[in-house]
């Protein structure tokens, strides 16, 4: 009884989306920036053009790129997560804990660390759907939680020398000539590919954009809006879990201490992405540009290294207000033309 | 003339007084000593710190020397640089690493004593019979933190009269001091005899509360700082503050001593350790206008 | 004897916050039917569309679907039940493409993946089936409110139902479209679907309807059968008494009318959103604004009012050159708006009725010279009782209202303002008969008062019968001026004519 | 007794009420308000003052989260007024024959005039980012927190800059009429508030932009220039605070002053009653936040909470206050407490 089932021959397709689509306008933007910031390094700073020092942005963003496509999810979705540095410290504590003081198998302790990531962000998502909670104070709490729990295994940094995870921190791939990757860096892109693909080609990804753009219609569209809402948050628990295993290989240390504030970074590169913090709109393979453009300010800042602690914080606050602006005014243009 | 030796150094950042003067002086020496300094500044974060290294490494700068935020979790980074055949010092606090192959010296201070000094000047200087200390921690988890409690605590042990009635954190920061201080002194208003802060900062903030309460510090509450910043001494002569123990900031020429060395390929030894001292009250006065931080 | 109804509503109720929205209502709607659920604004129609598909809660009451009892606890549930339906109002995601929107939730695959393909093709051919050729790839909120509607009716006649719901699906439509969406209906009916649906629109119940239900006050009145239940009958029936003849005539030329022109437009354009316009408003006179969808009437009262930049030509307003550039600028100029989205740029949802009605006012007098509350709730009183807007009070946020009540509200924040010059973009839309009779006899009333109103709607009856003198827009281009007291026949020829 | 009861305020008001009493039964003197020289002295009033930089902080930011925004560079802007009211007035000691004089570099007001209208500068430059570049929030606002604070350490040259000119100290540690002046600068910033926004129709016109800003600029609202100056007004409020931080501690501190402040007044806001996406806002339930967040830390400092417990009963508490505030979780726990006894139902 649908209207599909018709006998009328179809019309003609429509020919197809010419040139780029407006909405990739954004993320072009990003990765023009990116290309011309990439450019300046090179010109200012010599041995800033190599290989290795790109590949370095994934090797030491890899984490924060992980959680970042997690978090992208969340904020498309129209929440915020703010417990993602605090889980990847809890993520941390815990594997050092059992990997050292309890001698269990680093293979369990992985599997059981995101198992509890997995949870612990979809306690959060039902919380928030179930009890209307505001995201940002479950979340914020749920951060309170994260690092008070990590300070309760123990306040000290706990090192890690077992076997497996050595050899995984340095095991390296070679892309080429002695260009090399690490297995975060792998992971990391991995993540950006499979989060690419949940966002457009599956009904979880694509509930969550129209959660974001307007809830009450998702949910009288008859889209499954609590599952997925939770959902969005155990994905972004996940994800900071196992952001939390590779940063746990980068550094070979459990501590309560690690990745303070990166929760704002992670914000930073979505949005920067071109995500809007409102909702509805964003796109995963823009924030793998985004943690690259922090990425890039660093280094940027490292091989200039004669600015002192405050003229780096100056320098990063410029550059990141150019960057932004410079996408304000790109993405402007493009709409007026 | 030879080629400049390139330094990187990865500062932890700019938290306190005492890393600012650090800084300073390890950038003047730097520039007394003729050698290019690659600075760079981790804002606290362990993850930084090693990002600037393997910058260094990508950069090919002939010696690596940086403050451990924390002590473990090196491993990796450094060996890339020692596979790079770039030597590493580090400053201020070592590395938890049993290949100690990894780095060619460690110069610093030692936490763990400075929370033995202030311990011991606290059993030899406060008579009588209980004696009630509060403690003024700081950031929970920093490794001077754990340190600095850990050796106060290890002296004070088995003697039954010296008791630490409340320990909560401030953080490093005089604001923190002062409002722990002030609750503290609201909660047991008799009890307290003796604070010990884990930097002067903290002591500083907490005299101001103990002043408010319309008590002496210094004479009702005995208090014994670390750290011996310039606030610390002007404390001192006003009679507030009882002691501070010296954990010197100026390790500048030293590094560049061990830098140069290092490049020129002479053996330099695997711990070279700092001066540290203490200065009661009595000696606020006449050291002060020596304090350059 | 014969099978049981399609749908079986029993002694529904339903109470917000002790407002009783529906008491004991009972609805039949049979396989092969098209049912059409009547009542005045705030009579509860929407409410009991809501209980039925899981929306709300009902306090008591029963739901049948094809006799079996059943208790939908979200529209997720609703749909898995076989009820399909378009909610009043576009409630569709505005950051998605209409391809999207239309197939969300069951999107076609291939290997597991959504295959956007197969979705934009299958998309094109659903709304060609509506006459609908629309580029499915943009975002929704890139096409107007109609394409809109039509979107959300596609989306619905998509699912394979059994039961069709519908709550005011033509408010926004011109008469092409119902044409084409009654010929939808027909079909489906006849192939045993069962269609409740909720319009305002007298003639459009007699055109399509076999049943009629008419709510008052949230109680039942009746079921009727179409043909026992003539015009007068069912509107006395929903309103509670007799309704006065409507008006006839057209208006008599406006006072004001040859004088000079209050606001005018000379060449007025914006590149790719109006073509260059020459129009002239008086004081004292209804403009009407004429066209078929998309003809870009909402496009000229926008740039008018300062919502689209304008690139060429010139404004004047009592003779003088002006540049407005911000709403603002066109509220100090004595301009008002009455946009045709209500539920995006009209109401402010959470503020209560009272503050969505002197909003405007206040924005013109500035943020220093406050109207004190009780000042507000004066003039918002004497707006719900000259408007007769049903709420339960005036500081409840106006998202509770039902849609036609809000629509006065809206109008209310503008007649507040006292402006020299009104424009109505569909203004009569989702407000019932009664009503609608009321608000233009209200703007006669203003007019002769001596405001200028530029009135827009797809009824072109309804502007044949309001206004003075009409403009004829097409292809976002005015063809043609016609006097008072022409014929909506002479309307669609000026249209045809230049096609 | 039943509007009491559905009025917003009342179960943040509860939970401080709670708090409180939890406060008074760990230490007897707790509520104890005694007159020390001349003014009132006890942890009720430690209480006030501590919580009067993070009030004002979170009232600024109130109305910046109802116009649907965010700031997150307050603490960054703490830093900076305190850093440039420090510097102007002096940071060395200076002794005449043994005697420790007041000198200033720059006269006081003109310090605190210049500290003030410095962090306007910093509110004006976000909402100048957000209003009109069209920058979203937490990104215009980061770019301030993340380089205010090395423009607070330039100020000061990366020290501690201890202020000696005994007059600015009145300000965050003197007292008029018995109250100390944090107190009642807070409370002055509140009144003045509370009457801008109801004597105005400030209020309304924060609130429409916030809900809806399409409608409201088709209103006729200036919705730019609201969101701009609703920035200001925020930066205004952090400048404030710092003055009262830095005279706290006769001190300023580039690094660590206003540190993590942005989230304790972003938590006082919301625990307030008033949501993160715009709108409806409440002035007094944000003050009611802050006091809340202030009466907990001053409990973990007095109960002996270990300081590695700190955060898990931080957490504790804002689980459960933002739980006690849900209507859905109240009626959840109505229902589940009333199940073995479904007769059972409350009266009145
Ligand atoms: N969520 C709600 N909260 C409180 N009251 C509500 C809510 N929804 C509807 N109402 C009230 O219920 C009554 C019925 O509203 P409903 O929307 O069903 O009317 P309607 O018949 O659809 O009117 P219209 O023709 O204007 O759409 C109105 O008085 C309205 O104010
Ligand atoms: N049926 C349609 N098919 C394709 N595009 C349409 C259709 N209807 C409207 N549009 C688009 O709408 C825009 C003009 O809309 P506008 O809102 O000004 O029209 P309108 O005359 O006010 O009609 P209405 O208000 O009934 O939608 C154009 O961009 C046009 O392409
Ligand atoms: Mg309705
Ligand atoms: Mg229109």
């Amino acid at each position: 009884m649908s209207l599909a089932v018709e006998e009328q021959p179809l019309p003609a397709p429509a020919p197809r989306r010419r040139g780029l689509d407006r909405k990739y306008v954004p993320l072009l933007v990003t990765v023009t920036l990116f290309v011309a910031m990439a450019a300046l390094g090179s010109v200012l700073y010599t041995g800033f053009f190599s290989a290795q020092v790109f590949l370095n942005l994934l090797i030491d963003n890899a984490f924060l790129c992980i959680v970042a496509v997690g978090l992208t999810f969340v904020i498309v979705s129209g929440g915020i997560d703010l417990s993602v540095g605090a889980v990847i410290a809890l993520t941390t504590m815990v594997s050092a804990a059992l990997v050292e003081r309890h001698q269990w198998s680093p293979l369990v302790v992985i599997s059981l660390v995101l198992v509890m990531g997995t949870v612990f962000g979809a306690t959060m998502g039902f919380l928030i759907e179930r009890f209307r909670l505001q995201p940002f104070l479950v979340t914020l709490a749920g951060m309170f939680l994260a690092r008070g729990l990590c300070y309760l295994i123990s306040i000290d940094s706990i090192s890690i020398t077992d076997g497996f995870y050595t050899a995984v921190s340095q095991a390296r791939i070679p892309v080429w000539a002695d260009a090399q990757v690490s297995v975060g860096a792998v992971i990391a892109l991995a993540m950006v590919a499979a989060g690419t693909f949940v966002a457009h080609f599956t009904q979880f990804g694509r509930t969550v954009y129209a959660i974001g753009g307007n809830e009450q219609s998702a949910m009288l569209m008859g889209l499954p809006v609590r599952s997925t809402l939770v959902g969005v948050y155990a994905f972004s628990g996940f994800c900071s879990a196992l952001g939390g295993v590779v940063f746990t290989f980068y550094m070979l240390s459990g501590y309560g201490l690690h990745a303070v504030g990166l929760e704002l970074d992670a914000i930073a590169a979505v949005v920067i992405g071109g995500t809007l913090l409102s909702g509805g709109v964003g796109y995963v393979f823009g924030t793998l540009f985004g943690v690259l453009m922090l990425g890039i300010i660093q280094t940027l800042i490292m091989f200039d290294g004669s600015l002192s602690s405050w003229w780096t914080r100056i320098a990063i606050g410029g550059l990141l207000f150019l960057f932004c602006l410079l996408q304000r005014l790109f993405e402007q243009r493009r709409r007026a033309a | 003339q030879q080629k400049k030796i390139v330094l990187g150094f990865s500062q932890i950042g700019a938290e306190s007084e005492w890393r600012t003067a650090n800084t300073e002086s390890i950038k003047q020496a730097a520039k007394d000593a003729g050698i290019e300094l690659k600075f760079s500044d981790a804002q606290q974060k362990q993850e930084n710190q090693i990002k600037a290294i393997r910058s260094f490494i990508a950069q090919k700068v002939d010696v690596i020397a940086f403050s451990p935020v924390v002590e473990s979790g090196w491993g990796t980074v450094l060996r890339e640089a020692k596979a790079a055949k770039i030597p590493v010092i580090l400053t201020d606090r070592a590395v938890n690493e049993k290949d100690d192959s990894l780095w060619v010296t460690f110069m610093g201070s030692d936490f763990l004593e400075e929370g033995r000094k202030a311990g011991r000047w606290v059993v030899d200087n406060i008579k009588g019979g209980e004696v009630n200390i509060v403690e003024l921690q700081g950031t929970v988890g920093s490794a001077p933190a754990i340190d600095r409690k850990k050796g106060f605590e290890e002296v004070i042990k088995g003697k039954p009269q010296f008791k630490i009635v409340r320990s909560q954190t401030g953080d490093f920061t005089r604001a923190k001091g002062k409002e722990v201080m002030q609750a503290f002194l609201k909660a047991d208003p008799k009890k307290i005899n003796v604070l010990y802060a884990h930097n002067d900062d903290m002591a500083i903030g907490a005299i101001q509360a103990i002043e408010e309460a319309g008590l002496k510090p210094g004479q009702d509450i005995k208090i014994v700082s670390i750290d011996a910043v310039k606030g610390a001494f002007e404390a001192m002569m006003a009679g507030k503050l009882n002691v501070t123990v010296e954990c010197s900031p100026l390790l500048g020429p030293q590094l560049m001593k061990a830098v140069q060395d290092v490049v020129a390929g002479k053996p330099v030894p695997k711990r070279i350790v700092t001066e540290e001292t203490i200065f009661p009250m009595e000696s606020a006065a006449k050291v002060f206008p020596t304090r350059k931080y | 004897m014969t099978s049981p109804p399609a749908l079986e509503l029993g002694g529904i109720t339903k109470s917000f916050l002790g407002v009783r929205a529906l008491a004991g209502v009972d609805l039949r709607l049979q396989a092969g039917e098209v049912h059409a659920l009547m009542g005045q604004n705030g009579a509860g129609k929407s409410t009991l569309i809501k209980v039925l598909t899981g929306v709300h809660a009902a306090d008591a009451g029963t739901i049948r679907i094809a006799g079996e009892l059943v208790q939908p606890r979200s529209p997720l549930d609703a749909q898995r039940l076989g009820v399909s339906t378009v909610y009043q109002e576009v409630n569709l995601c505005p950051n998605l493409s209409v391809a999207e929107n239309v197939f969300a939730g069951r999107y076609p695959r291939k290997w597991g993946r959504i295959d956007w393909r197969a979705m934009e093709d299958q998309a094109r051919a659903l709304l060609a089936r509506l006459s609908l050729d629309i580029d499915v790839t943009r975002l929704l909120s890139s096409h107007p409110v109609a394409v809109q509607q039509m979107v959300a009716i596609a989306r619905a006649l998509s699912v394979s139902a059994k039961v069709l719901v519908l709550d005011e699906p033509t408010s926004s439509l011109d008469e092409d479209e119902v044409r084409r969406l009654f010929a939808v209906l027909r079909r489906l009916r006849d192939e045993g679907m069962a269609i409740l649906f909720v319009t305002h629109f007298l003639d459009q119940v007699y055109a399509i309807a076999d049943r009629i239900t008419v709510l008052r006050n949230g109680e039942l009145v009746s079921e009727y059968r179409v043909e026992h239940l003539p015009a007068p009958a069912l509107v006395s029936a929903m309103v509670g008494r007799e309704l006065a003849a409507r008006r006839e005539a057209a208006p008599a030329p406006a006072t004001g009318s040859g004088g000079d022109a209050l606001v005018e437009l000379r060449g007025l354009g914006s590149k790719g959103v109006v073509q260059p316009t020459d129009l002239a408003l008086r004081a004292g006179e209804v403009v009407g604004l004429a066209g078929l969808l998309g003809s870009g009437r909402t496009e000229l009262a926008r740039l008018l009012f300062g919502l689209e930049r304008a690139d060429q030509g010139e404004l004047r307003v009592r003779g003088a050159p002006v540049r407005v550039e911000q709403p603002a600028q066109a509220v100090a100029l004595g301009m008002g708006l009455l946009p045709e989205d209500r539920k995006t740029h009209g109401i402010v949802a959470d503020l209560s009725l009272r503050e969505n009605i002197v909003l405007a006012l206040q924005a013109r007098r500035g943020v220093m010279k406050n109207l004190g509350a009780q000042e507000q709730a004066r003039l918002a009183e004497g707006f719900v009782r000259a408007l007769g807007i049903k709420a339960a009070s005036l500081d409840i946020p106006i998202a509770q209202l039902s849609g036609g009540n809000q629509q006065k509200a809206l109008l209310a924040r503008w007649l507040a303002t006292q402006p020299s010059l009104l424009i109505l973009d569909e203004p009569t839309r989702g407000i019932d008969v009664a009503a609608k009779q009321e608000v233009m006899d209200e703007i006669l009333r203003l007019a002769g008062e001596g405001m200028a109103v530029l009135f827009i709607s797809s009824e072109i009856d309804e502007v044949v019968r309001v206004a003075h003198r009409i403009a004829v827009l097409r292809d976002r281009r005015k063809v043609g001026e016609l006097p008072a007291g022409c014929q909506e026949q002479d309307v669609y020829h000026l249209i045809a004519e230049q096609a | 007794m039943n509007r009491v009861w559905k009025h917003r305020l009342f179960w943040p008001v509860v939970t401080l009420v709670l708090l409180l009493v939890l406060n008074a039964a760990f230490n007897p003197g707790f509520l104890r308000v005694t007159v020390r020289d001349g003014h009132l002295y006890g942890s009720l009033i430690d209480i006030l003052k501590g919580a009067a930089p993070l009030a004002l902080v979170a009232l600024g930011m109130t109305l910046v989260i109802a116009t649907r925004g965010i700031d997150i560079s307050v603490g960054a802007v703490v830093a900076i007024a305190g850093g440039v009211a420090a510097w102007m007035i002096g940071g060395s000691l200076v002794i005449h024959d043994g005697v420790s004089t007041h000198v200033s570099r720059f006269p006081m007001p003109v310090a605190i005039l210049c500290a003030l209208l410095v962090a306007m500068l910093c509110g004006a430059w976000n909402g100048a980012l957000v209003a009109w570049v069209g920058m979203q929030p937490i990104i215009a606002t980061l770019i301030l927190m993340v380089a205010g604070r090395g423009v607070a350490q330039l100020i000061t040259n990366g020290q501690i800059i201890t202020v000696y000119y005994a007059p600015y100290f009145t300000i965050g540690n003197g007292y008029v009429l018995g109250l100390p002046v944090p107190f009642l600068l807070a409370a002055a910033v509140f009144v003045a508030l509370l009457l801008l926004v109801r004597r105005t129709a400030l209020g309304l016109f924060i609130e429409a932009v916030g809900i809806n800003p399409a409608a409201a600029h088709l209103a006729g609202l200036p919705a730019r220039r609201i969101t701009f100056w609703a920035y200001v007004f925020c930066g205004l409020c952090a400048g404030i605070a710092g003055l009262i931080v830095s005279s706290t501690v006769k001190s300023a501190d580039g690094n660590n002053a206003g540190m993590l402040m942005e989230l304790d007044a972003i938590l006082a806001v919301t625990l307030g009653g008033t949501s993160l996406t715009g709108g409806r806002f409440s002035l007094a339930g944000t003050v009611v936040g802050a006091l809340v967040l202030q009466t907990l830390t001053y409990a973990i400092y007095s109960v002996g909470v270990p300081p590695e417990v700190n955060l898990v009963v931080k957490a504790a508490v804002v689980f459960a206050v933002m739980l006690l505030q849900s209507p859905e979780f109240r009626q959840a726990l109505a229902q589940w407490a009333r199940r073995p006894l479904p007769v059972q139902e409350a009266t009145r």
